[in-house]
């Protein structure tokens, strides 16, 4: 895969975006896109430079808004990157293009509560059936493990072992 | 007089083979090859009577590893009370003893007596081969 | 034909690591299957957040048990990227070698647990015993049979005198002779190939599809290698061979992945004969300027990414951990698809889980 | 009165319960002992079985609400019941079984009653893996038995008696059935084999697949039998071989027939041992592929020899 071929078409097909490409250490080059761009950018790549290597999907909160990181790779890396509103952020998903988003696409929705329209399965992915607290990767979310739904949620506090001294069966 | 003998006796069969029965709550596999590295020739658990058991109504044992993640606690227990008495808990690894290096964890609880009573902790990241097979003779030594 | 839901629980026999697999069965096969993992799930990336890179090091070893020393190297390397820094070429070569000896525990260990699968216990004793020779070379280099703790940030914590290197090699010598003994086993031993043909294939396309990486995409036909396309470490400086088979099936696989520890134990004589001198270690500064880094490896399981983000303190702002079983589990319904029950523990192992690094 | 004593000794003490039971301890210990040491382990101590036995019976009896109490209780009894029932009639050394016209087909009926009782555990005990194993074992118990029965009926039609006496009475001066059908031994070999559902075809109770299979739910005393019974069966099996094809105790020369008996059965062991060691598990299908269309063939053709040539 030629980056500057790649960067030339998405200039062409996007020229409102400001792309901005910037190298990133270990040959990475990362462009940014708006939101509603990143589809066709992607079906673009796909039908032009068969790049069809999703390696990962990061999800960040930097605290004014949520970045999605698209990874690509062949050969060398490219990350499409786009930005979301912070509350109800939503998305269209990729799955039709590269079924091999889904399981990604589901870790952010779950980590970072960003909806993807269209995803088929967007259930638990990784975080228990019985997790109702704030979407953990959230900035202000608190660290320590919230165990209230425990019979007796003095756990969460003092880490102790509740079986000291009891008579084993 | 004959009641004696035969606890004696029973006393001799529990110690002379423990079955043992794997469940991993939700760790990094470290502790959990070395337990299966328990079975190969250069540990080899066989000749101490232990045998590693796939269902819980065979095994005496429970040997956890991991710390305990929130989605594996209720497996846990279930897993501990399918087990027939006189059964016991034996935590290997930091991870299960206290939760380790993970025990800061939103979606973790800690070490295993938070869900179990444990008899034998069995300390190390991953712990070695040896000090397994060390907290299993303990725990015979003690067993009634 | 009655329909019988099977639950692979997770706490199953074929399993070492916690996973949920419901496969809805009609007579012996199976026709749906539903995945559900999460157990091991302990939010690392959280846990990340939380401590400084230092700290951090010895977090990012414990994210899997079996391929730690690569986790590390990612991170150490994704890390050295975004201070600048030059590692000496001896912590290279130091560093790729500890990745290759892991290399070929990870897939000694994996031919073992699929021996016991298809119930060949005595091929899972042997691969074992066998691997015990590169775990004792691992301690003895670095103090760890399983977590090694030789990367730092900036270089390595571990040297070797030559005369050590050479009980190395004649070690070596011997574990080559027992690989060629596992190679005749799988080239011709009926039973064992009986039970491996044409089980769980995965064409090139659906690879591709699912992106899926490493040895099981290799024996599907994809020639891709992040040790080659994207050389990292003294990995430029070594010429090897990437096995590709074409069949795509468990004994695809298998051959695939025992012809790589062949080909490592190659690289590993070659690290150790052009072994360069020089320091091990550079000093890294306590804070990171602001930046990003995405880093890649090849994991014994595949392609693993790392991608940090830091904003000039101590503590990383966000890393994010890709690793091989996570592609390797989306393929696995189509590879559950319209098989016999008493297979799927042979395509579960065929695949090489490795639940830790899939649920962080 | 001296009869009704030494009945009683024979059916309790000698070839009875008390002779078989360190029988099957042993024979299981020597397995163990001979598969740990190829595969380059030191395996388990002598008493090893033994302390299995002592602590499964001291230990709580736990079945599912599902599971049938009652049934689940008997078939372990029945499947001990049936093989020592079987063991009666196999003449073991130099004691001479009580034997009719016939015996080696009440033992064969005998020693396969423990592989349905097997199959209805698995039905009865109310868990998936148990029914799986259930369903496989039936389905297993069609493809080694018919090869099996037509391999031990190639000796009776030799030797023109069913009785297990009279067809080693017969072998003393002849050369060994073994020697004269080696495709009837190799055929009784692989038979029993599925029989006691080792290695190659330990299929219901596939470790990796379905836990321990029928006995999943099994613990405590049930378990204890069951295990039991199965090693008898296997003790009595390589007994039943061992009558049948090797000549029982006779070995030309004269020498201690319970020393000769007890080295051939513990060869036999080895044989089963070694195959235990050497081959991978098949699956349920090709179980039964190679069942019936390769040993059930082979056993026909085997038995056609015997006929034409045989008696003819």
């Amino acid at each position: 895969m030629n980056v500057d071929l790649v960067l030339e078409a998405l200039h062409e097909h996007f020229p409102t975006d400001p792309l901005e490409p910037r190298i990133v250490p270990v040959d990475e080059t990362i462009v940014t896109l708006t939101p509603e761009n990143v589809r066709p950018a992607v079906q673009m790549l796909i039908e032009r430079f068969d790049l069809r290597h999703l390696s990962a999907i990061t999800g960040i909160d930097t605290g004014d808004e949520i970045e999605l990181l698209y990874h690509f790779w062949d050969g060398q890396g490219l990350t499409l990157r786009t930005s979301l509103p912070r509350e109800n952020s939503h998305t269209v998903t990729l799955i039709d293009l590269i079924p091999g988003a889904a399981f990604y696409e589901r870790e952010v929705s779950e980590m970072l509560h960003v909806l993807f329209d269209g995803h088929p399965t967007p259930d638990r992915f990784l975080l228990p059936d019985d997790w109702e607290g704030e979407p953990p990767l959230r900035r202000g979310v608190p660290l320590a493990c919230q165990t209230d739904n425990l019979e007796n949620g003095e756990l969460s506090d003092q880490r102790h072992s509740r079986f000291k001294g009891e008579a084993r069966p | 007089m004959l009641d004696r003998l035969t606890r004696r006796i029973v006393r001799w069969a529990r110690r002379k083979s423990p079955w043992v029965l794997h469940f991993n709550s939700g760790g990094c596999n470290g502790c959990d090859i070395e337990i299966v590295d328990l079975l190969t020739p250069r540990y080899d658990v066989e000749r101490l009577g232990i045998l590693k058991e796939a269902s819980p109504r065979h095994a005496d044992v429970l040997l956890c590893t991991g710390p305990v993640t929130r989605q594996s606690r209720d497996r846990l227990r279930r897993i501990y009370e399918q087990i027939p008495a006189p059964k016991w808990v034996v935590a290997v690894g930091s991870c299960s003893c206290s939760g380790g290096v993970f025990h800061d964890g939103y979606n973790v609880l800690g070490g295993i007596d938070q869900v179990l009573p444990v008899d034998v902790y069995v300390p190390g990241c991953p712990c070695r081969p040896e000090a397994i097979i060390n907290g299993l003779i303990r725990l015979l030594e003690e067993i009634e | 034909m009655s329909r019988i839901t099977i639950p692979i629980g997770p706490q199953h026999p074929a399993l070492k690591e916690p996973l949920s697999l419901k496969l809805v069965a009609e007579g012996e096969r199976i026709v749906e299957s539903a995945l559900r993992i999460g157990y091991a799930h302990r939010g690392l990336e959280r846990i990340f957040q939380n401590r400084n890179y230092v700290q951090n090091v010895h977090v990012v070893e414990r994210v899997c048990g079996i391929c730690s020393h690569v986790h590390t190297t990612a991170y150490c390397q994704g890390v050295e990227a975004l201070l600048g820094l030059e590692v000496p070429p001896r912590a290279l070569y130091l560093r790729t070698l500890l990745c290759e000896l892991e290399r070929i525990h990870s897939h000694l260990l994996w031919l073992g647990v699929l021996a016991e699968h298809i119930g060949f216990t005595t091929i899972f004793m042997y691969a074992w015993r066998d691997r015990e020779i590169v775990l004792d070379i691992m301690e003895e280099l670095s103090g760890g049979r399983v977590a090694h703790a030789v990367n730092v940030i900036g270089g390595v914590r571990i040297d070797i005198d030559p005369e050590y290197a050479h009980s190395i090699l004649a070690r070596f010598d011997d574990l080559e002779r027992q690989i060629e003994v596992f190679l005749g086993v799988i080239l011709h031993e009926r039973t064992f190939q009986v039970r491996t043909h044409g089980i769980g294939r995965l064409t090139a396309e659906q690879v591709r599809r699912y992106c899926v990486v490493g040895p099981v995409a290799r024996a599907s036909g994809i020639d891709v290698d992040m040790r080659r396309d994207a050389p990292y470490a003294a990995y430029d400086q070594l010429d090897f061979r990437v096995i590709v088979a074409h069949e795509g099936d468990v004994w695809a696989r298998t051959m695939v992945r025992t012809m790589e520890s062949v080909e490592s134990l190659q690289m590993c004589r070659q690290l150790l004969h052009a072994m360069p001198e020089g320091p091990l270690a550079v000093r890294a500064p306590r804070r990171v300027p602001p930046g990003e880094v995405v880093s890649r490896c090849e994991a014994p399981r595949g392609e693993l990414v790392y991608y940090i983000r830091s904003d000039g303190s101590d503590r990383p702002a966000r890393v994010k951990v890709r690793t091989p079983t996570l592609p390797a589990l989306a393929a696995l319904s189509e590879q559950l698809q319209d098989i016999n029950i008493a297979d799927v523990p042979t395509v579960l192992a065929g695949v090489d889980l490795c639940i830790a690094c899939a649920d962080r | 009165m001296i009869d009704w004593l030494s009945a009683l000794f024979s059916l309790l003490i000698f070839p009875g319960f008390a002779f078989l039971f360190l029988c099957a301890l042993t024979f299981q210990w020597i397995d163990r002992l001979v598969v740990a040491r190829l595969q380059g382990r030191v395996g388990p101590p002598w008493y090893q079985p033994l302390a299995d036995f002592i602590k499964l019976l001291a230990k709580e009896d736990v079945l599912p609400i599902g599971a049938h109490e009652l049934a689940c209780a008997a078939l372990p009894m029945v499947s001990l019941a049936a093989v020592l029932t079987a063991a009666l009639y196999i003449p073991v050394g130099t004691h001479s079984a009580p034997s009719f016209e016939g015996d080696l087909i009440v033992v064969l009926f005998l020693l396969s009653i423990p592989s349905l009782a097997y199959f209805l555990a698995g039905w009865l005990s109310g868990s998936v893996f148990s029914v799986i194993g259930g369903n496989r074992s039936l389905l297993q118990y069609f493809s080694y038995e018919v090869p099996f029965l037509m391999a031990l009926s190639g000796p009776a039609i030799l030797s023109g008696s069913w009785s297990i006496a009279q067809i080693t009475a017969q072998q003393s001066h002849a050369p060994w059935i073994a020697l004269v059908q080696p495709l009837g031994f190799f055929l009784a070999l692989t038979g029993l084999i599925g029989k006691l559902k080792r290695s190659p075809f330990d299929i219901p109770k596939a470790k990796s697949e379905i836990g321990a299979g029928p006995l999943t739910e099994f613990s405590g005393r049930k378990l204890a039998l069951w295990q039991l019974s199965l090693h008898i069966k296997t003790a009595v099996g390589i007994f039943l071989l061992v009558n049948v094809f090797l000549g029982g105790a006779s070995i030309g020369l004269p020498a201690p027939a319970v020393l000769v008996f007890g080295i051939k059965a513990l060869l036999v062991l080895l044989v089963l041992s070694l195959v235990d060691v050497l081959y991978a598990r098949l699956r349920i299908d090709q179980l039964v592929n190679l069942g019936w269309r390769v040993l059930a063939p082979l056993a026909l053709v085997q038995v056609l020899v015997v006929i034409l040539i045989g008696v003819g």
